[in-house]
């Protein structure tokens, strides 16, 4: 087999797993579904993995390879084929090892859902979709990929369509990433113009070329194209990667079922936006207005949305709400041009992220879908693995020195430290506070989860399946299968210890300089790997550094209001009402959009149709005109009197019209 | 025999054969009045094939003339006149059940039809006003009584009244411009008129005078605003045997007596007639197709209908050239084809004792008798100028004259009041096809009949998809 | 062999046979219709075959007198843009006779000959090469359709199909005088002679605008398209289907055929009114949509806003010109506005069958009438899903790809052109995905609902082939688009030409 | 000495009067036929005076025959009246509306 045959074997497993488990889903039965699927991903991790290996120790260059042509206008090829350079790989791998211990994961989770066969069919799917996306060698394929993970988002959110709030949270879902995506459709509108090509070698290598073009969009001001380019395509990012203001959609993407969430909203398509900002690096090289606007996007939402999930009381929306400030962290490492901060941050997210979403999940099937944490409490002697694996994803997640976190986490903080970009000091600021407020709803969580009192009762003797009011559980809550702990520990396992081993070749060793181009003069991480002395040296130096200390003052005020004493948590809620309200409500960005944009568009249709369509074009001019024919006509009707001296008369005036007309006038 | 009997032939047998009609007719029991029948249809078959033996063309003569240049015969008359016999087949063939139905079945209607056929093939080969006035009289005269043939209809005689002062103040009136004609220029020969005037030149107030008389005569032939008034009472009133043969032979003889008089006669006054004409031509088109809009009666929407082709017919008048003629000889020949048959369809689908005359008689035909839907729907589609019906053809040859002629304007009203046209032949399709029937019609005619009808009908996609030797024939008949 | 000719008049003389067949067989009548639909099919392959991709030349063309007073001629041929219209044809004949196969039980017959009818007339309107055949074509296309919407449409069809008749006919009266005049003046009837024919000025935008007030309400455009909701509302599933997915085209072929290559200069004129009223179309119509509450309308809508991206695709052209000096990226338009009319023939025509396959069932087409089909129909909800999908322009079905060549193509001219063209992405899944919501998922409704029972094998055929339709040509477009290089090459030169005098 | 303006001059009277008859009157139709007679006459008027004038005897000629048509005419015109009064019991022109619109 050669290696084309296995580039392409990569995505497609996945693909034809999930067609035939999801078209074949009466035939293959539950049981051949998530075999077939789980082997399609299995083996796809294992050809990454041996590919990844193969660039580690056997050198192996960047593969470029074209799979079919789609089509070709005017000497422009637009084709299907992939791009497998290290940043590739490292995100097929990150991909198809969440994607697996996912799909295994899945098998618990969803034992009991009907629609067994389609859940696994859709994560198969997205699999091949996300696969497509980073392993695209073209602007056209990345946006097939992009759109494609899109598609399956919405699918796997609304994978409930009988819960109306699913539903609704799949249809926003999917808009505001269209909105996202229509700027990323300019963006691969203006690449083409600009370049003739939509392939990526050709575009970056033609990059510096164009980096003093213009073009003209509003009156006569002239943008610089390259700054357009990236800003449209930023725009896409923001979407996808749940960036303020775009980001409404991820709290409530939490309707779909826990695996997704991890596997999704979590670990791989949200970071999409960033894998895609770093690989479009010898383009937003170019323009640092466009890096700028990309850093404080990215600094707003690390500390904004990472206030909002003090307040959340959903255990997944807290996880959610996280997953978007951590998203902003790596959106300001971009903006710095730490590209491969944002990358390493990136892995080692997805690796701890995931590892939450599952923890929670694991405590959602305990406590039969009961995701109010107000309901929860004491856990942890009910749920040791799920306890335990989640301290090791809450201590990644803070930054815990020697935590895979902490090594990605701190350095974007220092990236950005040492960035000269306009704002950076801004941002800084936002990424210091952002450590802070992690550590408090990071804490927050396990707390009110795992440890205090037990806020649920168990009543006996009821129908196990029965629909019981919150707070009241059937029987006692127990540890899920292997299925789902398994999966668990083995995330663990890379939350834990990724950072330490990859964070010298990944940052520092030069392992994705064959896809990230960085200007030297924005080189925050070389800088900072001047400063670096392996990863111990970097734990212990931190310890006096601020972040550390914010995460413990986090940590602190963390215990004493939701472990030590709960009743401050509600005299803070009364006294801080102002602040309360606006996280309580994200800052009323869902009833500004719901309002301005939703409602705003409902009643725009509306008088356009009532008003412009109905009433003045089909009404007036349309209607109208046949109404005044049918006037005209009757009167014209009427001439027709019966009388035969009218009818004479008729001809008379005829005759003396023509006669005066030709005879007089004439 | 004299050469200018040899020539006038067809007319002789026509003559001599309603005579006979005629004379037979006291001795005919009523069972056997078939024979008149069949004496009628031998006529018109005869005189066809006389007309056909003896083309003046054929013998390599354009135009040959007999009667000291009173009568002439020329392609465009030989062709007016062969569809006179073909529409007057389709007439008789339909009418005879009608008249069978009514009690009316005697040689009146036969004779009076000939006389009139007569009529109209002298005003055809007319080449001096006195042949034009004669063959016009002879025409109307005959039309008169044939509206009036059911004595006991208040309908039949109030029409035949209308029509019979209207249509004699038009020719009085006519007659009136003849004399005009005849005082400025000294003769009545129309070729010798045209010399006259082409040597004295336009100026003469008589002869512009008489040409607006001419021109109002032609236009109450023609039916055309504003001197229609006549058509729909009496297209509504008529037995419905004598509205089809008023609606379709003499039309076409009105089409002759237009070219004859304007193009023969005055063809120097063009640019004055020329003005009238589209006048005419306009109002037609404007308030036949307006008014038609809101009949529910049909026999007057078709009336309406009528008037507006005429000012399509007028439209083809207007360029001068001999292809406009031929357009518009093209027109008037496709209208009596298609108003036959609609008026055929009328008498078909009128039962024992009850003549179609609401719009609503014809609700639901599909669901029993869709082949004659189809064949109504066929003409309908037709005379809205639908292609690939003949109407279109008729339309677009017109049209393309005007545009020769380079009266954009003209063009543009013509086709958007065919648009408005259209609504009202649709609205005959929409009761026919998607109304449902109030009980079924009971279709019962002679054999003779549904085959005419048919072919009448398939006529109108037939002549369509091969138009190509019909509109040759046409444009053949106007050497220019 | 005659191919054309054959496409054109089996269909053609299929439907009087299928007529013959009487009221009393309709057995008979739908067998016949289906096996002449499927020949006429059939008769495509060799069709694809034998056509010559790399030719700009006419192909298969048939040229024999018809009318010979007036140099008309029955004059065929196809090149790179009839062929795939032509396809898309035949394609749909055997679809809409087997849509119709259980709903229509009244003058099966008279419906089935309707439509064969229909497909002859259509493929003729495709391969005309002869103006004054065109337009007979063009115009006696009406007549089927007036009787299909009259005769087995909803409770306002008479309203509806006597709206969508006149409307068509009054805009293409004045393409009639158009050609009309292009005869007088060039003495040929001959479109391929006219693209050479040097006018004036004042001539070409008179001309131009004949031929807009026809193709402009055939396609149709904004402010002109208000016969459209009407007459897919109330027309029975199948008139909607050949409706939106072939009719609308015949708007945009006449574009291609007859105003850019015949009035260049005036189209460069006065493109950017025609890119105006497609970007309103895009965004007004997008708007419009997303408010009914019916949904054929709904979908009419959104074909509206979708031919949007039709008249942009050819219309940018001159803006590409005249911003950039060069041509490159007029193709990219012209060639989306062609796929995208291929694509929206199979997406509208499935959402059609999709909503028809609800109506048979329930009898309403209001949106308000259903929820959570899903429940009961999964395979339909499948279909309804990708098929809604599409029409929002998901890449890797056929809608994206028309889509995203336009959109491409128009930011050369303009940024603001894509940006507004680009809001379709976004209102596009607006007003689908939010139907697909209200219809197709939530839980069960009513009782209606509860008791569907999910589409039966002849469904699934029709949906399925659909739907691998929608997948081909989104997943690999190269065979279409190839199809049509070079003659949109061949158009581009005669649109960069001025044909002034 | 009366020149051929003082015939033109009455034919045109007559005319006007018959036609002016046949829109005013508003009672009977044997009026009508009688004006229709009246218009008649100023043709031959005008006729006999032209072939007078142009000492041309076609247009004498072409009296004869107006006038043996218009015989006929008066013929078939009486005869619809009694048709007419047979039918409708009046002959009242203003009572002839039943055909309209």
């Amino acid at each position: 087999m050669n290696l084309e045959t296995i580039l392409v074997l990569i995505p497609l497993l996945p693909l034809v797993g999930a067609v035939v488990s999801g078209l074949g889903r009466n035939l293959v039965g539950r049981k051949g579904a998530h075999w077939i699927t789980i082997l399609a991903v299995a083996v796809s991790f294992g050809l990454s993995f041996w590919l990844l290996y193969l660039q580690i120790y056997e050198g192996l260059a960047t593969q470029d390879i074209s799979v079919y042509t789609w089509m070709v206008v005017e000497g422009v090829t637009f084709e299907i084929g992939f791009l497998v350079d290290h940043l590739t790989s490292l995100m097929m791998c990150v991909v198809t090892f969440v994607s697996l211990m996912v799909h295994i994961y899945t098998i618990g989770y969803m034992a009991d859902d009907p629609g067994y066969q389609r859940f696994f069919s859709y994560i198969n799917l997205f699999t091949f979709a996300m696969l497509m996306l980073v392993m695209a060698n073209n602007f056209m394929q990345l946006f097939f990929g992009w759109e494609a993970v899109g598609l399956v988002s919405y699918l796997l959110i609304g994978f409930w369509f009988k819960r109306e709030t699913a539903i609704f949270a799949n249809l926003k879902a999917f808009l505001v990433n269209r909105v996202g995506d229509f700027g990323f459709l300019l963006g691969i509108a203006a690449v083409l113009v600009t370049f003739n090509s939509l392939d990526y070698a050709t575009v970056f290598a033609a990059a510096p070329e164009v980096a003093g073009d213009t073009i003209s969009i509003v009156g006569g001001a002239e943008w610089n194209i390259l700054t357009v380019i990236c800003i449209c395509l930023f725009i896409g990012a923001m979407g996808k990667s749940a960036q303020a203001p775009l980001h409404v959609w991820l709290p409530d993407s939490m309707e779909g079922p826990t695996p997704i969430s991890a596997l999704i909203h979590a670990a791989t398509m949200v970071t999409a936006g960033i894998f895609m900002v770093a690989r479009m690096s010898p383009l937003f090289e170019h323009s640092d207005a466009a890096l700028s606007f990309v850093m404080l996007i990215g600094a707003f939402t690390a500390l904004a949305m990472g206030a909002i999930g003090i307040v959340q009381n959903d255990i997944k929306r807290v996880v959610a709400y996280s997953t978007l400030s951590q998203l902003g962290y790596m959106t300001v490492a971009l903006g710095v041009s730490a590209y491969s901060a944002a990358i390493f941050h990136l892995m080692t997210h997805a690796f701890f992220k995931a590892l939450l979403f599952l923890g929670a999940g694991s405590v959602i099937i305990a406590l039969h879908h009961q995701q109010d944490m107000r309901f929860m409490g004491g856990l942890r002697s009910y749920l040791p693995v799920t306890w335990l694996t989640a301290w090791a994803g809450t201590l990644a997640l803070v930054g815990f020195p020697l935590f895979s976190g902490f090594y990605s986490k701190d350095a974007i903080i220092e990236a950005v430290h040492l960035s000269e970009r306009f704002g950076s000091d801004l941002a800084y600021y936002a990424v210091e506070a952002g450590v802070f407020i992690t550590a408090l709803y990071s804490f927050r969580l396990l707390y009110l989860v795992f440890h205090g009192p037990e806020r649920f009762e168990v009543v006996h003797g009821v129908d196990p399946h029965a629909h019981l009011p919150d707070g009241q559980l059937a029987h006692e809550p127990h540890e899920p299968p292997a299925v789902v702990t398994v999966p668990l520990v083995l995330l663990a396992i890379p939350s834990v210890l990724i950072g330490y081993f990859t964070i010298e070749p990944v940052l520092f060793g030069g392992w994705l300089s064959d896809a990230i181009v960085v200007a030297p003069d924005n080189d925050v991480v070389a800088e900072l790997g001047q400063a670096f002395h392996g990863p111990l040296a970097m734990a212990l130096h931190a310890l006096q550094t601020p972040p550390f200390w914010l995460m413990l003052g986090g940590f602190a005020l963390a215990t004493v209001i939701w472990l030590l004493r709960p009743s401050i948590a509600a005299v803070i809620a009364q006294r801080a009402g102002f602040l309360y309200r606006w996280l309580g409500h994200k800052y009323y960005f869902d009833e500004f959009n719901q309002k301005v944009f939703a409602n705003g568009a409902v009643k725009l249709g509306q008088s356009l149709w009532q008003r412009a369509d109905a009433g003045f074009i089909d009404g007036w001019l349309v209607n109208g005109s046949a109404k005044l024919v049918q006037a005209v006509a009757a009167r014209v009707r009427r001439w027709q009197t019966g009388l035969l001296y009218d009818y004479a008369f008729s001809m008379i005036i005829g005759l003396i019209a023509i006669l005066g007309v030709w005879v007089v006038l004439l | 025999m004299d050469a200018s009997m040899l020539i006038a032939a067809p007319e002789l047998l026509v003559l001599i054969m309603a005579c006979v009609v005629l004379c037979v007719d006291p001795f005919m029991e009523d069972d056997r009045r078939g024979i008149i029948h069949l004496l009628g249809m031998l006529t018109v078959v005869f005189a066809a094939i006389i007309t056909l033996r003896h083309d003046p063309l054929v013998e390599g003569k354009a135009v040959v003339t007999a009667f000291n240049g009173m009568f002439v015969r020329d392609g465009m008359g030989d062709t007016l006149k062969l569809f006179a016999y073909a529409t007057l087949a389709l007439v008789f063939t339909y009418a005879k059940h009608f008249l069978r139905s009514y009690q009316l079945f005697s040689a009146d209607f036969y004779t009076l039809s000939l006389f009139s056929l007569l009529g109209v093939m002298l005003l055809i080969s007319a080449n001096s006003l006195v042949m034009v006035y004669l063959g016009l009289e002879l025409t109307s005269l005959s039309s008169y009584a044939l509206v009036a043939l059911n004595r006991a209809s208040t309908r039949g005689s109030e029409s035949a009244m209308k029509y019979f002062v209207l249509g004699s103040m038009a020719s009085a009136l006519l007659l009136y411009g003849m004399s005009m004609v005849y005082g400025a220029t000294g003769t009545l020969s129309l070729p010798a008129i045209a010399d006259a005037v082409r040597v004295a030149g336009s100026d003469d107030v008589l002869l512009i005078v008489g040409l607006v008389f001419l021109v109002v005569g032609i236009a109450f032939k023609l039916g055309a605003v504003p001197f229609h008034m006549w058509v729909p009472d009496v297209y509504d009133g008529a037995p419905l045997a004598a509205t089809l043969f008023i609606a379709t032979v003499p039309k076409l003889a009105a089409f002759a007596m237009a070219y004859r008089l304007l193009a023969s006669g005055v063809p120097d006054l063009h640019g004055d007639w020329q003005q009238m004409v589209a006048v005419l031509a306009v109002l037609s088109l404007v308030v036949g197709n307006l008014a038609a809009i809101m009949q529910t009666n049909i026999r007057r929407l078709l009336a309406y209908s009528t008037i507006s082709h005429m000012g399509f017919v007028l439209l083809g008048l207007l360029p001068g050239s001999a292809y406009g003629y031929g357009a518009g000889l093209f027109y008037i020949v496709v209208y009596a084809l298609m108003s036959a048959a609609a008026f055929g369809m009328l008498i078909l689908l009128s039962g024992e004792g009850r003549a179609v005359r609401d719009l609503d008689d014809l609700k639901g035909l599909n669901q029993h008798n869709s082949w004659y839907a189809a064949v109504m729907a066929m003409v309908m589609f037709s005379m809205a100028g639908v292609p690939i019906f003949v109407g279109f053809f008729a339309k677009l040859l017109v049209i393309k004259a005007v545009l020769d002629a380079g009266m954009l304007g003209l063009a543009l009203l013509a086709v958007v009041f065919s648009v408005i046209g259209a609504f009202y032949y649709l609205r005959v399709v929409k009761i026919m096809y998607f109304d449902e029937p109030d009980g079924e019609t009971r279709v019962s005619v002679p054999v003779d009949f549904r085959a005419a009808i048919s072919l009448n009908g398939l006529l109108m996609l037939g002549l369509g998809v091969f138009s190509s030797s019909l509109i040759a024939v046409c444009m053949e008949s106007f050497p220019s | 062999m005659p191919l054309l000719s054959l496409l054109i008049w089996i269909p053609l003389m299929g439907g009087v046979v299928v007529m013959l067949a009487g009221n009393q067989r309709p057995a008979l009548a739908r067998g016949l219709a289906l096996l002449i639909a499927l020949v006429t099919l059939a008769l495509c392959v060799p069709l694809v075959t034998g056509f010559d991709n790399a030719s700009a030349a006419m192909q298969f063309v048939e040229r024999n007198p018809w009318i010979d007073t007036f140099s008309v001629y029955y004059h065929l041929g196809i090149d790179g843009f009839s062929l795939p219209l032509i396809l898309l044809t035949a394609f749909f004949g055997p679809l809409v006779v087997l849509a119709g196969w259980e709903v229509i039980q009244t003058k099966v017959h008279q419906y089935m000959a309707s439509f064969l009818i229909m497909e002859g007339l259509m493929v003729g309107v495709f391969a005309s090469l002869d103006g004054l055949l065109f337009y007979i074509f063009f115009e006696a296309m009406l007549i089927p359709m007036f009787l299909v919407i009259g005769m087995w449409g909803g409770p306002r069809r008479v309203y509806a199909t006597i709206k969508f008749f006149l409307y068509t006919f009054l805009g293409s009266v004045f393409m009639l005088v158009g050609i009309i005049y292009l005869y007088n003046a060039s003495g040929t009837w001959s479109i391929l002679a006219w693209h050479d024919h040097p006018l004036s000025m004042p001539e070409q935008t008179w001309l131009f605008l004949g031929f807009l007030a026809a193709f402009a309400v055939k396609i149709p455009m904004f402010p002109v398209h208000t016969w459209l909701p009407d007459a897919h509302v109330e027309a029975p599933t199948g008139g909607s289907v050949i409706l939106a997915a072939i009719m609308l085209k015949i708007g945009g072929y006449g574009f291609l055929r007859f105003s850019l290559p015949i009035t260049p200069d005036a189209a460069a004129s006065l493109d950017g009114f025609v890119i105006a009223l497609s970007l309103i179309a895009i965004v007004y119509i997008g708007f419009v949509a997303l408010v009914q509450q019916d949904m054929k309308k709904l979908i009419a809508y959104s074909s509206i806003s979708h031919m949007g991206f039709v008249t942009l695709g050819l219309f940018i052209a001159f803006g590409i010109f005249r911003e950039t000096g060069a041509t490159q990226g007029a193709g990219l338009g012209m060639e989306g506005a062609m796929v995208q009319m291929i694509s929206h023939g199979f997406i509208s025509g499935a959402l059609f069958l999709c909503v028809g396959v609800l109506y048979d069932r329930v009898h309403s087409r209001e949106i308000s009438a259903y929820g959570g089909v899903a429940n009961t129909m999964p395979w339909f909800a499948f279909f309804a899903v990708l098929f809604f999908m599409a029409n929002a322009g998901l890449p890797g079905t056929s809608g994206f790809v028309g889509e995203f060549m336009v959109i491409l193509a128009s930011f050369r001219a303009s940024f603001w052109y894509a940006f507004c063209a680009g809001l379709t992405l976004v209102l596009g899944a607006a007003y689908s995905l939010w139907l697909v919501k209200r219809v197709i998922f939530g839980e069960v409704a009513n009782k209606n609902v509860a008791n569907l029972k999910d589409i039966d094998r002849r469904e699934a055929v029709v949906l399925g082939t659909l739907a691998a339709a929608v997948l081909l040509v989104g997943l690999w477009p190269a065979p279409l688009v190839d199809m049509m290089h070079a003659s949109v090459g061949e158009l581009l030169r005669h649109v960069v030409q001025t044909k002034l005098i | 000495m009366l020149t051929l303006g003082h015939y033109l001059t009455l034919g045109a009277i007559l005319l006007c009067i018959s036609v002016a008859g046949i829109f005013l009157n508003r009672k009977n139709v044997l009026i009508l036929l009688m004006c229709i007679e009246l218009s008649l006459l100023a043709v031959n008027m005008n006729f006999v005076a032209f072939s007078r004038f142009l000492d041309n005897l076609d247009g004498q000629v072409f009296v004869f025959f107006i006038l043996t048509v218009a015989a006929a005419e008066a013929a078939i015109g009486l005869a619809i009246l009694v048709v007419l009064f047979r039918n409708r019991r009046t002959i009242n022109v203003a009572e002839l509306d039943e055909l309209k619109g």
